[in-house]
């Protein structure tokens, strides 16, 4: 299934787009986002093992388990204040 | 206008485009709240001139909304909660934000001023942790690097 | 107004009759120390309702002058110097300041927010051992106590 | 030699007067001063014994010499902010 991710910052910057779209087997996990994301943009990769993903606007564990239509964002390190 | 029933904390929320002017959320409170609170601190945050070497213009400010107001928002009800303050008003910018303005403003309101130092240390120190919150400078002469992300 | 030249740090002490109004001495900086301030921070000591088990109506604030302004300066100074400061403003109330009134602002500005929180305790710590200045309970109903003093 | 020591806060309360008269030798110390004072107001005494003495609007130590027309303040515990 494809899952979009969204990107921001530093990662938006690298990446020059403000989202992007993995392909992972039905019933990935958030890892799996994340481990695909980085295979397909190595510009961000050290970033992504540094990241949390965000899914539907909140902090996903690793394990949990992604939807094709769940909101998905990268976050990196923040920046704010 | 902001009165205080019972214990209960006041908690606001403002992401503001552009920089931060004179505050509305952190006025002074009324009602019988506001005589349990003996200290009253605020700190801005404020865009300096430097970024690292280079002398800068201003900084570009993005949240991943709702993402950060919800997180903003958890974040002061802990603080609440767990220092026991009356109230707590955070402000931040998105978008630009000139040198020498206001991009952050964090009002906190307690009993007294022990809880209300450490709480404010706790809270900044937590959002530029958690809260989707980035800043980009911008250069003296820059063409607006927005643009170029919109492709 | 206050502008800043090379790396001199603002100090300035003000004891005020009364409350404290909005404040004079802290206002925003000018010049080119103002692009170095990266934090500024606001703390007032607001006149709570209660001292200890009894519910008062003001506070009385003695000083000892001139020796409480030269502390004060003096304790100002050093912060300043020790965390690196850019602006101390401290404004204090001599005499009745009533309940949910401000008697003590102290307005800091420096670069960056941590220099300027633990500056801030360290002020007002010390301040409260040392700066001979004192308050006293006001009752509701209460003749001046001020009077009985002056015989 | 006759000294006059300010009182302040609840020391000047507990006494009733905003000053008090003491008597100390020539070349008396600021702690010959504290003493004399705790010795003539009983009522302060242990408040004396935690004070500082204050001569010209400096904290003293304790063996500083104290002149008669020094301006000499009882400083107990503070309570400004």
């Amino acid at each position: 299934m494809k899952v979009k991710v969204l990107l921001f910052g530093p990662e938006r910057d690298a990446v020059g787009a403000s989202s992007v779209v993995v392909e992972v087997a039905h019933g990935a996990s958030a890892a799996d986002v994340l481990g695909a994301l980085a295979s397909q943009c190595p510009s961000i990769a050290n970033a992504v093992r540094a990241a949390r993903l965000a899914v539907n606007g909140e902090f996903a564990q690793r394990d949990r388990r992604v939807l094709e239509n769940d909101e998905c964002a990268l976050i990196g390190l923040v920046s704010g204040g | 206008m902001n009165t205080v029933a019972n214990d209960t904390p006041i908690i606001t929320i403002t992401l503001i485009d552009g920089p931060l002017g004179v505050s509305c959320a952190a006025l002074p409170l009324l009602g019988d709240g506001a005589c349990t609170v003996g200290a009253a601190l605020k700190f801005e945050g404020i865009v300096r001139a430097q970024e690292g070497e280079r002398v800068i213009a201003a900084l570009n400010y993005e949240a991943y909304r709702p993402m950060a107001d919800r997180l903003l928002e958890q974040l002061a009800r802990e603080v609440c909660i767990k220092h026991g303050l009356v109230r707590v008003a955070v402000e931040h910018s998105v978008g630009r934000v000139a040198v020498g303005e206001c991009s952050f403003r964090l009002t906190i309101d307690s009993a007294h001023r022990v809880e209300a130092l450490l709480a404010m240390g706790e809270f900044i120190d937590r959002m530029k942790i958690d809260v989707p919150l980035w800043k980009r400078p911008v250069f003296h002469n820059d063409v607006d690097e927005r643009a170029s992300h919109e492709r």
